[in-house]
């Protein structure tokens, strides 16, 4: 039987390195089969810059209008609740940036471990609350899809894991961790082929927004 | 490297986060007399199970001082039963022959068992003063 | 040749390009885009929703240039797009979608669905799913001329009265003229003013100016119905007739597509940039008063507001010229809330009010337009596009409010000094 | 001594009065980790324990964890221990040794047959009998044949509990563990490189005080001694929950005694008693020395990822397979994309003019 030290072993090296893999291969491939296709140029008289118009929509579509705001606060607040969370759990943890410096060999100072944890708290709730929402509101209900849970459980698991295993509730500690990074791997897995891209392609879509309004005047 | 830098400053001192494993253990230590007084039930705390960091257990020690009674036994290597300055708070500690540490405990009690004569040793203490009597006519 | 499914798909296919393809990868689902919808918010019901209008569209991309979706379709796990489902979505992409672009202004990912509708459409059409009523106003456009079937008589009809009763000189077929001006067939048969309004303000301005007998019809079935060759084949007539002409410009009237039409999408439907410039008669109004060459007296005292016609504003991009001409005229013009490049639509462009189908629900949905004018109270409503000038007429009658709707070149036009009248020089 | 009176008859004829044999219970109590208010029960129970007889044989083994027995810091326990078995066959200890050596093994096994404790240290070859044999019997054939009359197992060190250094990656010897090839007895696992002296002579007085085996976790290890991580019981927890790394081994967090984490620490996966027993007469303890843990309780923890990488980093080299994934993903993509492209293209050639007459359906 697989040891758990082996296990763990296992999981940082090779099965890291097939996800990784695949991650990259999926997300490049998505990425290029988007922009080999390609857009014809506009022939009519511009107005304004299309690659300003691009940038800048890049930057400012962060920002909703202060009516959609009231329309759908909740969708745009827990949004930037758990993406921002999310990233300063994934990106401040002082272990991960340990992980990011052997796999990229760049660092970065660390948050406190306390304010991590807490994050990854509201994170959690956060998201939590996002699936009820899902459930309930009927717009998100009628859009939702299989997919569109799948990712929600996909994106939760390495937040909870890692939170248990920092915790160390439950099973011995080595297996927590061995199911944190199998979550992470399944995300990462995962990613190319589901709504995730858009982490990737919002900003291609958000680029195109802009410079289609921007060439005829307009801060889209 | 420009020789070796005196040990002084390679050890290492405990930065101000101590793990505050004393002050947790003193409160153990005061419900233990309250439980003393009130329902007469002593408490025995195993220090070796503690994980206290370097110098915890000298600075435990010394909050906990020394009392009115320090008994030394000698069996199977030297003991040291002091009571704290706290009374009913006993620090007891054994030795092995080469008067290494091998037991340290906080004893919460009237009187530590080990300083009672057991029943046996007075027995066998009886018997040798029978004997000690018997084989001289000149009490 | 008739329509089918299969020219419909094909069309799909021809539709899908790097924006369609980014967009579909980046949608969350997130719901957002169906609160900048009026089709939504005022219904309530989430069919509604403008991301989902696109189902169709967005099968045939992944099924067709994903390299997941043709795995999917070679196991046979994809649904491939039905007829029945076309038929299902055509109400959802013509009756119930102006294409106004609100919600690709919204979309957090940055989708650009009204883009992505456009193209839609073109699927639709070939498929034989596209609204009755637009499918007769495209073959009236193209075989007559005009949607509403308008032919030159009636125009000349209208001239012959503007130039006798107003004493006005409208030139038709003037070549070498610097402005060659087209007229919506809304205008020519309901709001004739604007004919009369152009030719007092550019005979003040002394503005050369003229209208082609050969091509004086500015609208355009074809973007709305969403068939690229139709529009073209409109777009090519305006294009001879300017080039006839050497006109140095045309001039797009109050209509909203007809703008996007000739402004935006012209030179990519005929394939070549246009050798003259396309101007909105408002871009031409605010040139002429930054030049001072538009003299006006007077000011209307009661409390205007104004209506931003989508394809002009938002997706136009003529935004403050309205601005600048409304504040000469108007001493208490006051914006509506989300006025500007966010503002709701009147529910009738895109082809809704050419299809009867839609009419009921385009009424509901006005209640938006009503909500914006009751914030704002006002007394008088003007707008650019005679198109959502008479929608507006009817919506307001609908939920009986008398608040005038105006043209604003004819509102320029009122408070011109008159000739002779030795107004300030 | 015969070995058939009790360990409570041997200290009475050594003179050792009822106050020393109850001092003698409290450490042992002590000594197993055990509640100090079990000192009572042990009292009782080791006055009425046999004397087993115990075998120890080493196998493919560096002898440390005899040295680290030897050197455990409390002889006059020890030395009672030891009194209280009767170790009949150690190769160090023993001062016979060839055949006579064997001869005394042959007779404590036939003597207390069923009974006697084997304890094991070092892992056993099986690639070759050759490569380690003890008078010209093979480990593997020793042990088997030892263990049939055995009550129980120690199994003494890394290496006999789970193979430890020799079975180490690429395990030249094929060396195995005692429970690869013991499996019908009970085995205590007294892991650790070498495990700390007190464990082993714990476990031994909790087999002498209660002729049993004390509970095992899921590695055969003793619950008392391995039950809670290194992690768990580290008085620099603090500074991991609070986030305070040392950096390096010389840094301003390494000297004010922050958490070693970052320099590869294996608390976090390591289950061991050396927290709170330390080593050397309670002095310390690796990471209190200023060295992160090397998991050395863990089953191959030779291999587990590098003693001085964290273990949150990856084991294998992630970036250098990120940069060969970028490559074939482009490759992939481009081809894909052109693939698109032309089907596309394509697509727009065929196109067939749709005209007004074109925009219903044939009926």
């Amino acid at each position: 039987m697989m040891t758990e030290t082996q296990l763990l072993v296992w999981l940082r090296g090779p099965a890291l390195q097939v996800a990784i893999a695949i991650f990259v291969v999926g997300v490049a491939v998505r990425l290029l089969e988007v922009l080999v296709l390609g857009r014809k140029a506009d022939l009519a008289e511009a107005r304004g810059s299309a690659v300003a118009g691009g940038m800048r929509t890049i930057l400012m579509r962060s920002f909703p209008d202060r009516a959609t705001l009231q329309r759908a606060a909740f969708t745009e607040i827990t949004g930037y609740i758990f993406h921002i969370g999310f990233f300063v759990t994934l990106l401040f943890y002082a272990p991960h940036i340990l992980l990011f410096n052997s796999a990229l060999g760049i660092s970065w100072p660390a948050l406190p471990t306390p304010v991590i944890d807490a994050t990854a708290v509201v994170t959690i709730i956060t998201l939590v609350a996002v699936l009820i929402h899902r459930l309930t509101n009927r717009v998100m209900r009628f859009l939702s899809r299989f997919q569109d849970y799948l990712v929600w459980l996909l994106t939760i698991l390495p937040v909870v894991t890692g939170y248990i295993a920092f915790h160390r509730i439950g099973v011995t500690p080595p297996i927590l961790i061995a199911i944190h990074i199998i979550s992470v791997e399944l995300f990462l897995i995962v990613f190319p082929f589901t709504k995730l891209m858009h982490a990737f392609t919002l900003f291609m879509s958000r680029y195109y927004n802009g410079a289609i309004a921007g060439y005829r005047g307009v801060k889209s | 490297m420009s020789g070796l830098t005196n040990s002084e400053d390679l050890k290492v001192v405990p930065g101000e986060f101590l793990t505050g494993n004393v002050q947790p253990l003193l409160h153990e230590i005061r419900h233990a007399m309250g439980r003393l007084l009130d329902e007469g039930e002593a408490t025995v705390i195993d220090l070796r199970s503690i994980p206290l960091a370097p110098g915890e257990e000298d600075r435990l020690l010394r909050e906990l001082g020394r009392g009115e009674v320090a008994a030394h036994l000698s069996a199977l290597g030297p003991s040291e039963l002091v009571e704290s300055r706290f009374p009913g708070v006993w620090i007891v500690t054994h030795y092995n022959s080469d008067s290494e540490v091998i037991g340290r405990f906080i004893e919460v009690c009237d009187m530590p068992g080990l300083l009672k004569a057991q029943q046996d040793d007075i027995r066998d203490g009886l018997a040798a003063l029978e004997a000690r009597l018997a084989c001289s006519t000149d009490a | 040749m008739s329509a089918s499914l299969e020219r419909g798909i094909h069309a799909f296919k021809e539709a899908i390009d790097g924006p369609v393809a980014s967009f579909f990868s980046s949608c969350v689902h997130c719901g957002l885009c169906a609160h900048a919808c009026l089709f939504y918010t005022e219904t309530g019901d989430p069919k509604y929703t403008p991301i989902h209008k696109l189902e169709p569209l967005r099968r045939v991309w992944k099924q067709e240039y994903t390299f997941w979706g043709r795995y999917a379709r070679a196991f046979g796990l994809s649904k491939p797009v039905t007829d029945e489902e076309l038929g299902e979505w055509e109400t959802l992409v013509y009756d119930s979608c102006t294409m106004c672009g609100r919600c690709s202004m919204v979309c957090p990912v940055g989708n650009d669905i009204a883009y992505m509708i456009r193209r839609t459409r073109e699927g639709m059409a070939a498929a034989g799913h596209a609204p009755e009523g637009l499918i007769g106003a495209s073959r009236r456009a193209v075989t007559i001329g005009s949607p509403m079937g308008v032919k030159l008589p009636a125009l000349e009809a209208q001239i012959r009265h503007l130039e006798q009763e107003a004493g006005l000189t409208i030139p038709v077929d003037l070549e070498g003229a610097d402005y060659m001006c087209l007229l919506s067939s809304m205008e020519i048969m309901n709001f004739p003013e604007y004919i009369g309004a152009i030719a007092r303000i550019f005979k003040q301005a002394n503005v050369s100016w003229t209208i082609s007998s050969e091509a004086f019809e500015a609208t355009n079935s074809g973007i709305q119905i969403g068939v690229s060759e139709i529009a073209a084949e409109l777009v090519q007539r305006v294009v001879d007739a300017a080039e006839k002409l050497q006109v140095k410009a045309v001039i797009s009237p109050e209509c909203g597509h007809a703008y996007m039409a000739i402004r935006w999408e012209g030179p990519n439907l005929i394939g070549k940039p246009f050798s003259f410039q396309v101007m909105h008669i408002m871009e031409v109004l605010d040139q002429l008063r930054e030049e001072g060459r538009l003299k006006t007296t007077g000011k209307e005292k009661q409390r205007l507001t104004y209506h931003d016609p989508c394809q002009i504003a938002r997706r136009g991009g003529v935004l403050e010229q309205p601005r600048n001409l409304l504040n000469i005229v108007a001493e208490d013009f006051v914006e509506m809330p989300e006025a500007g490049k966010m503002n709701w639509c009147c529910g009738a462009g895109g082809g809704v009010s050419a299809n009867e189908r839609a009419d009921e629900l385009r009424l509901r949905v006005f209640n938006r337009k009503k909500s914006q004018l009751d914030a704002v109270r006002a007394e008088g409503l003007v707008t650019a596009c005679s198109n959502c000038r008479i929608y507006l007429e009817e919506g307001l009658e609908e939920y009986h409010m008398d608040i005038p709707v105006t043209g604003l070149t004819e509102t320029i036009a009122e408070h011109l000094v008159e000739e002779g009248e030795g107004g300030e020089r | 001594m015969s070995k058939d009176n009790t360990l409570g008859e041997i200290l009475r004829k050594q003179g050792v009065s009822r106050r020393g044999f109850l001092k003698f219970c409290a450490a042992t109590a002590s000594l197993m980790a055990l509640p100090p208010g079990m000192a009572p029960v042990i009292a009782q129970a080791l006055e009425k324990a046999r004397r087993p007889s115990v075998i120890w044989l080493s196998f493919q083994e560096c002898t440390g964890c005899t040295e680290s027995l030897t050197r455990s810091y409390s002889p006059t326990v020890e030395g009672l221990i030891f009194d209280a078995i009767s170790l009949d066959y150690h190769h160090t200890l023993m001062a016979a040794s060839g055949t006579a050596a064997e001869a005394a093994r042959e007779a404590a096994m036939e003597q207390s047959y069923g009974n006697y404790i084997l304890v094991v240290d070092g892992s056993i070859p099986t690639r070759n009998a050759g490569f380690s044999t003890i008078a010209g019997v093979s480990n593997r054939d020793m042990l088997l044949d030892t263990a049939r009359g055995a009550a129980a197992i120690v199994a003494v060190g890394t290496c006999a509990a789970f193979g430890g250094i020799p079975h180490a990656n690429p395990n030249p010897t094929g060396a195995v563990s005692v429970s690869d090839l013991i499996k019908d007895k009970p085995i205590i696992n007294v892991s650790g490189c070498p495990p700390i002296p007190v464990v082993i002579t714990g476990v031994l007085a909790h087999f002498l005080t209660f002729g049993a085996i004390p509970d095992l976790d899921s590695h055969g290890r003793p619950v008392a001694f391995y039950g809670k991580s290194i992690h768990d019981r580290c008085y620099r927890r603090p500074f991991y929950d609070r986030g305070l790394f040392a950096e390096s081994f010389d840094d301003e967090g390494a000297k004010s005694g922050w958490c070693l984490y970052k320099l590869g620490c294996k608390g976090p996966t390591t289950y061991n008693a050396c927290a709170t027993t330390k080593w050397n007469e309670g002095t310390s303890f690796p990471i209190e020395s200023g060295h992160p843990c090397l998991g050395c309780s863990e089953p191959d923890f030779w291999d587990g990822g590098g003693f001085y990488k964290a273990i949150s980093t990856p084991t294998e080299d992630i970036g250098r397979t990120a940069v060969y994934a970028i490559g074939g993903g482009a490759a992939a993509g481009l081809a894909l994309g052109a693939i698109n492209r032309a089907k596309r293209n394509k697509a727009e050639k065929e196109h067939e003019q749709v005209t007004i007459d074109d925009l219903e359906k044939g009926d």
